[in-house]
C-alpha cells in the first residue's frame, strides 16, 4: 500500500471534533427527549384519540417515515423561510430530528399500546379513572417498557442517520470530519476517526439507554 | 509511472464536478460539460488519449485521485500548504475570480466590514479558504456541502452574503431572484489548478507544459470566453 | 445556460430511479441472504461463531452507511483492491442490510416456540434439518411484515451510494438543482418519488400484520 | 330503597342476547353469590353494574342514582362500586403501595400523605403491611389478588364486585383470598360475586342468584337454592339429581 | 442387558443438582411409571434419556450404545428412543400426515411414499386415519396427542418416553389418549411414563418409580409401590396415612 496515514491533523483540528459530538449528542439527546413525546403523543392519538386527529396523525408518520430525512432536512431549512419562518441550521436540525423520530417512535409505542392487556385498562376505569388517566397512570409507563429496546435501536439509528445535518452546515460530527478533509485532503484518516467516534457513540448510547430504561422501569411486565 | 499508464492505456480518468456550474455542471441530458470539462478535454487531446470523465463531490474527490480510481483532479482545486502535502499541483489552469456578494441593502466595501454578518461559503472551495483566512474573527462562516446549499441558503436568506464566483452569481442574477446578489468586494484572485498524486514527476510536467501551450496558443482563452464570458487575465 | 423543461427534470429523475430500484433490489436480495447466513452464526451452539456474528452486527449497526460505503470504495482501493462502484456499493448495502435482517429474524426464530425445537430434536433431526424444516417456515410467517417494512429503509438507504459516485435519485436530484436552481420544485419531485417507492411497501407490511393478527387470533 | 336497583336489563353484544332482562335488588350489607354455567352472563351482568360495558335496555342505579353512560355519570358510579378481577390486574410498574395510592391521588385527589395512609391501612387489612414497597410481580397470586382488593377498598366504595377472584389462584392460595372476602362481609360490606365456590356461596352469602341463559333462573338464601333447587337446570348444575 | 440402562445419573442445572445419582434398568418390553410431586426431577430424568439435556455424570445406555453428546450419537439413540411431551409440539405449519411424513424423509431417508405408508398406518392405529390432511390447530388436545404418539411411533422406536402427556388435556380427553397408550402397553412396547393418573399406573404398568428430591425413592411392581409404601414420602404423597 503505497499511502501513508497520518493522523497528525488530530492535534490542530481537534476542536472542531469535539464541537463536532457535542453538536451530534445535542441534537440526539434534544432529538431523543422531543422527539418521543410527540411520538407518545401521535401514539395515544392514534391508539385512544379522537376520531378526526388520527388521520391527520397518520398522515404525518406516512410522510415521514416514506421520505428520506435529508430531503426532510432541506425543506425544513430552505423551504420553511419561503412561508416566513427563518430558523437557524441547529434549529433545524433538531426540529427535522424530533420530526423524524416522533413518527418512528409513534409506530413503536403504539404497538406496545395495542399490547396491553385489556384487564389493564379496565382495572383503570373500575377504579373510576378517566381513559386518559387510565393511558397516562396504567398504560403509558408498561407501553413504553415493552418495547424500550426497539425504541432504542431506533434513537440509535436516527443518531447515525443525524449525519446528513452537515449538509445544511450544521456542524456536527460528520461536518467535522468533512471540514478536516476539504482543509488537509485526509478524507481517510478524517472518516475512519469519526466512523470510530460514531461506533462508541452508539454502543455508549445502547448502554445508556438500557441503564436509563432500568431506572426508570423497576417493575417487570405481566405477561 | 501514471503518465506511461496512461498513453498504454489509450484514456485518462479525469474527476469532474458536476454540481459547480459553470466549471461542472449538467446538460439535459446529464452529460457533464464546463470549464473543467472542456479542460480535461484538452489535456487528453493534448496527450493523444481519450478522456474519461468522473463526476465527483468535493467530499470524495481526493480519494479518488489517492485510490488511483483517477489519474487527475480537474474540479477547481484552490491550492494550500496542507493540501500540498497530500497531492501534487500543476500550474494554475483557471481563474477564480471570487467575491463576497449581497443584496443591495447589505454595504461591505471590504472583508473587515464583514464582522458580525453571516457568510454562506461552499464547503472546501476556494473561497472557502480564502474568506476563513481575510474574514475577521466575528464573521459567521456558513460552510454548505455543495454550491447549491449555499445558493439555497442565500436565496432563503439563511445567510446574509455569499462568497462565490462572480460567473456563479451572475447564474442566479439570470434567473431573476428575489434576492440579488451584488458583487461587494473581490476577495481574491485565487486561482484553480489541477490535482494529481504524488511523485509523478513526469505527468506532473507534462501537464504544465500543455497548459502552458494552451495559454499561448489562446486554446484556454477560448475556454475562459465560453464559460467565463471575459479573456484568460494575464497574470494567470 | 442550459434551460431545462420540467420534462427534462421529471425525465432525469425518473432515469435516475432505476438506481434507486437496482440497488434496492441489489441490496434486499444479497442482503436477505448474507441475513440468513449471519442468522445461522448467530444463533449457532458455537460461541465463537455467535460472538463473531454479534459484533459485526455491532459493527454495522453502529456506524452510519455512508462511511460504509465510502470504506468498501475508497478503503479497498487503498490497499490497491481495484473495486468498481456498482460492487462496492453491492458489497456495502448487502452487508448493512445482513446486520438488520439478521437481527429481525433473528427476534422471529425466537418466537418460535421452544417446543417445536425440543419435538424436532427428539425425531432425530439435526439442527439444520430443524432449522430448514420446522423453525424457518414458522418463522418466516412472523417475519414477513417486518422484513417488508425494513425494505423502506434500505430503498432510503441507497440515497447515501452517491458519495461513491452512484447518480441514484437523490444525487440526481442534487445536480439537477444544481443546474435549474428550482431546488423545491426538484425536491418536491423526489420526496414525491420516494413517497411512491416506500409507501406501498410500508402499506403491505401493515397490512400483512394486520392479517397474521387475525390469523393468530383464529388459532 | 335497595342500595343496587336493577331493573329489567338487556345486553347483546352484536346479534346475540347475553341479558335477557335482569331483575335484582341488593340491600346494604348484602353479600350475594352468582352462580351458572360458563356463558351464562354472570360476569356481564358485573359488567354492567360497573360501567364496563353498556347496557342496552332497562336501568341499574346504585344508591339512588341512576346509571347513565357520561364520563361525570360513569365516575360517580365507579367510585361507590368497586371491582375486583379474576386476572387480579395489578399495575407491574408500581409497587403494591403505588397500586393502591394511585386511584385515590388520581380520581379523588387525596394528597399523597392521606393516600398512603389509607393504603397501609387497607394493605394490612388484607395482611400485606410488608408488601408495600414489593413490585406485583414479586408476590403470589394470592397476595397479588389480596392487593387488589386493598386497592379497591381504599377508593373506600359502598359496594364490591368480585368476578370468580379465586379462579386464577392455585388451589392452595385460595383459602388466602376467601378469608380475607369472609371478613369483609361479616364488617357489613355489601358484595356481589361470581363464584364456584360453592362452600363459600353456602357459608357467608345472604342470597344465592342463579343464572342461566342470561335470565336470573333462581334466586333464594343459600340454604333454600343449595337444599331444595327448585329447577332442573339448577339441579344439573349442582349435581344432584 | 436391559434395554434402558441407567447408572448413577446425576444432573445440574447451575449450582443446583436436580438429578442425586439415578439408577434404573429397564427390561424390553416394561411399562414404567414415574410418579413424584413436582420439581422431584421426573421430567429432567426423561430429558436426559432422550439427550435433551446432557448429563454431568454417570452413565446411560440404550441397546447397549452409551449416551455420547455429538450430534451422531444423539441422532442414532433418538432413532432408538420417541419421546412425547405434554404440550403435544405438533408442527403447525404441517397436516397431520405431514407431521408424521417429515421426520421419516428427513431424518431416515425413507421415500416419500413409504413414509407416507407407514405415517396412515400409524395414525389408523391412534384412531386418526381420517384427519390425514387436518392442520393441528383442527383437532381437539386429545386428537393432537394421539398424533404426536403416531409421529414418534413411526420412527419405530425401540421404547417410547411419555412425559405427563395427558395433564394439558380437557378430563374428557385423558381416557382417549390413555387408551392408545394401553393398547401399546399390551402390543409389548416398551415405556416410560411420567404421570399423574394413579389408576392408570396401576392397571398397566409393570414397575412403579417413585421419585423424591432427585432420587428413586421407592420402587416396584404397582401392587407393592401403592398397596405397601413403604417411606413416609410416599405414603404422603399418595395421601395414605
Ligand atoms: N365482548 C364480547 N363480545 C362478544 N360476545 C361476548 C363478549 N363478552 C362476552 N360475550 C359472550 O357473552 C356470553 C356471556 O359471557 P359471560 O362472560 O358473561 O359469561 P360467564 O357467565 O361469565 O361465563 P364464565 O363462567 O365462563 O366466565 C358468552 O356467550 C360470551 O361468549
Ligand atoms: N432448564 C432448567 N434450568 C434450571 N432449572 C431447571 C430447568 N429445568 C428444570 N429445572 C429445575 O429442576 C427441578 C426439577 O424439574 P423437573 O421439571 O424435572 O420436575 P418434575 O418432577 O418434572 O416436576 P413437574 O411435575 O412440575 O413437571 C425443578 O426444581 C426445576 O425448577
Ligand atoms: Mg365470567
Ligand atoms: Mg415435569
Amino acid at each position: 500500500m503505497s499511502y501513508h496515514f497520518e493522523f497528525s491533523w488530530l492535534l490542530q483540528y481537534y476542536p472542531q471534533i469535539l464541537k463536532g459530538i457535542l453538536i451530534t449528542l445535542e441534537l440526539i439527546a434534544i432529538g431523543g427527549v422531543l422527539g418521543i413525546s410527540l411520538g407518545i403523543i401521535c401514539a395515544w392519538t392514534r391508539a385512544l384519540g379522537p376520531a378526526w386527529l388520527k388521520p391527520v396523525v397518520a398522515g404525518y408518520v406516512e410522510l415521514i417515515r416514506n421520505t428520506p430525512f435529508l430531503i426532510q432536512l432541506f425543506f425544513i431549512f430552505f423551504g420553511l423561510p419561503s412561508l416566513g419562518l427563518q430558523l437557524d441550521e441547529l434549529t433545524a436540525a433538531n426540529i427535522a430530528m424530533v420530526v423524524n423520530l416522533g413518527a418512528y417512535s409513534c409506530e413503536i409505542i403504539r404497538a406496545g399500546i395495542q399490547a396491553t392487556p385489556r384487564g389493564q385498562f379496565e382495572a383503570g376505569a373500575s377504579l373510576a379513572m378517566t381513559p386518559f388517566e387510565t393511558f397516562r397512570h396504567v398504560v403509558l409507563v408498561p407501553s413504553l417498557q415493552r418495547i424500550w429496546p426497539a425504541l432504542s435501536s431506533q434513537v440509535v439509528i436516527v443518531m447515525l442517520g443525524s449525519s446528513v445535518v452537515s449538509q445544511i452546515a450544521a456542524e456536527d460530527l460528520t461536518f467535522a470530519a468533512n471540514f478536516i478533509q476539504s482543509r488537509t485532503f485526509r478524507a481517510f484518516e478524517a472518516y475512519i476517526v469519526s466512523t470510530a467516534i460514531y461506533l462508541v457513540l452508539a454502543i455508549l448510547l445502547r448502554q445508556v439507554l438500557g441503564i436509563l430504561g432500568r431506572v426508570i422501569f423497576p417493575g417487570r411486565l405481566a405477561r | 509511472d501514471a503518465l506511461a499508464d496512461i498513453t498504454s492505456r489509450g484514456t485518462i480518468r479525469v474527476a469532474v464536478p458536476q454540481d459547480f456550474p459553470p466549471f461542472g455542471s449538467v446538460g439535459t441530458d446529464m452529460a457533464p460539460m464546463g470549464y473543467d470539462i472542456d479542460m480535461a478535454n484538452l489535456i487528453a487531446e493534448q496527450l493523444g488519449v481519450k478522456a474519461e470523465l468522473v463526476p465527483v463531490t468535493s467530499a470524495n474527490r481526493i480519494p479518488y485521485l489517492q485510490t488511483n480510481k483517477v489519474d487527475l483532479v480537474i474540479s477547481s482545486l484552490g491550492k494550500n500548504p496542507d493540501r500540498e502535502k497530500v497531492i501534487d499541483f500543476s500550474t494554475a489552469y483557471a481563474p477564480f475570480f471570487n467575491g463576497v456578494f449581497a443584496p443591495a441593502g447589505l454595504s461591505a466595501a471590504k472583508a473587515d466590514d464583514l464582522a458580525g454578518k453571516m457568510v454562506g461559503v461552499t464547503r472546501g472551495a476556494v473561497e472557502d479558504l480564502e474568506l476563513t483566512k481575510i474574514a475577521p474573527a466575528d464573521t459567521v462562516i456558513k460552510r454548505y456541502e455543495d454550491n447549491n446549499g449555499t445558493i439555497s441558503a442565500f436565496l432563503s436568506g439563511q445567510v446574509e452574503a455569499v462568497a462565490t464566483g462572480n460567473v456563479v452569481a451572475a447564474a442566479i442574477l439570470a434567473k431573476n431572484p428575489p434576492k440579488r446578489p451584488e458583487l461587494k468586494f473581490l476577495i481574491k484572485n485565487s486561482p484553480c489548478y489541477i490535482g494529481l498524486n504524488k511523485n509523478e514527476t513526469a505527468l506532473l510536467e507534462k501537464l504544465n507544459a500543455i497548459i502552458a501551450a494552451a495559454k499561448s496558443d489562446g486554446k484556454l482563452n477560448t475556454v475562459s470566453q465560453k464559460w467565463l464570458g471575459t479573456d484568460l487575465p494575464a497574470d494567470l | 445556460m442550459i434551460e431545462f423543461t420540467t420534462w427534462d427534470i421529471i425525465r432525469n429523475l425518473l432515469l435516475a430511479t432505476r438506481w434507486t430500484v437496482l440497488l434496492s433490489l441489489v441490496s434486499f436480495v444479497g442482503g436477505g441472504t448474507a441475513g440468513l447466513l449471519l442468522l445461522f452464526l448467530r444463533i449457532s451452539k458455537r460461541k465463537a461463531l455467535r460472538g463473531f456474528a454479534r459484533y459485526y452486527i455491532e459493527l454495522f449497526q453502529g456506524t452510519p452507511l455512508l462511511m460504509q460505503l465510502f470504506i468498501a470504495f475508497f478503503g479497498l482501493g487503498l490497499f490497491g483492491i481495484d473495486v468498481p462502484a456498482w460492487l462496492a456499493a453491492g458489497l456495502a448495502l448487502i452487508l448493512w442490510t445482513a446486520s438488520f435482517l439478521a437481527e429481525i429474524w433473528r427476534g422471529c426464530v425466537e418466537a418460535v416456540a421452544k417446543g417445536q425445537w425440543e419435538a424436532s430434536a427428539s425425531l432425530g433431526m439435526g439442527r439444520f434439518q430443524q432449522m430448514r424444516y420446522i423453525i424457518l417456515p414458522q418463522a418466516l410467517k412472523v417475519a414477513i411484515p417486518p422484513t417488508v417494512g425494513f425494505s423502506v429503509q434500505v430503498v432510503k438507504g441507497t440515497a447515501l451510494t452517491s458519495i461513491i459516485g452512484f447518480v441514484e435519485l437523490s444525487k440526481a436530484g442534487t445536480v439537477v438543482t444544481n443546474a435549474t436552481f428550482q431546488p423545491f420544485t426538484i425536491y418536491g419531485l423526489v420526496a414525491l418519488i420516494y413517497f411512491a417507492l416506500c409507501w406501498p411497501l410500508s402499506k403491505s407490511s401493515q397490512i400483512l400484520e394486520r392479517k397474521l393478527n387475525v390469523a393468530h387470533r383464529n388459532h | 330503597m335497595s342500595l343496587i336497583e336493577i331493573t329489567e336489563v338487556r345486553k347483546s353484544f352484536g346479534s346475540t342476547e347475553v341479558l335477557k332482562g335482569i331483575n335484582l335488588d341488593v340491600e346494604p350489607g348484602e353479600v350475594i353469590a352468582i352462580i351458572g354455567k360458563s356463558g351464562s352472563g354472570k360476569s356481564t351482568l358485573l359488567r354492567c353494574i360497573n360501567g364496563l360495558e353498556t347496557i342496552n335496555n332497562g336501568s341499574i342505579s346504585v344508591a339512588g342514582a341512576q346509571f347513565i353512560d357520561d364520563e361525570l355519570h360513569l365516575k360517580a358510579l365507579r367510585l361507590k362500586v368497586g371491582m375486583i378481577f379474576q386476572q387480579f390486574n395489578l399495575f407491574p410498574h408500581l409497587t403494591v403501595g403505588g397500586n393502591v395510592i394511585l386511584s385515590q391521588t388520581v380520581v379523588k385527589k387525596t394528597p399523597r400523605p392521606e393516600a398512603e395512609t389509607m393504603a397501609r391501612k387497607m394493605l394490612e387489612r388484607v395482611g400485606l403491611g410488608h408488601k408495600f414497597d414489593a413490585y406485583p410481580d414479586e408476590l403470589s397470586g394470592g397476595q397479588q389478588q389480596r392487593v387488589a382488593i386493598a386497592r379497591a377498598l381504599a377508593m373506600q366504595p359502598i359496594a364490591l364486585l368480585c368476578d370468580e377472584i379465586t379462579s386464577a389462584l392455585d388451589p392452595e392460595l385460595v383459602s388466602e383470598v376467601l378469608a380475607v372476602v369472609r371478613e369483609l362481609a361479616t364488617e357489613g360490606m355489601t358484595l356481589l360475586m361470581v363464584t364456584h365456590e360453592m362452600k363459600f356461596a353456602r357459608d357467608v352469602c345472604s342470597r344465592v342468584v342463579f343464572m342461566h341463559q342470561g335470565r336470573v333462573h333462581e334466586i333464594g338464601p343459600p340454604e333454600g337454592v343449595f337444599a331444595n333447587p327448585k329447577t332442573p337446570e339448577l339441579r344439573q348444575f349442582l349435581g344432584v339429581h
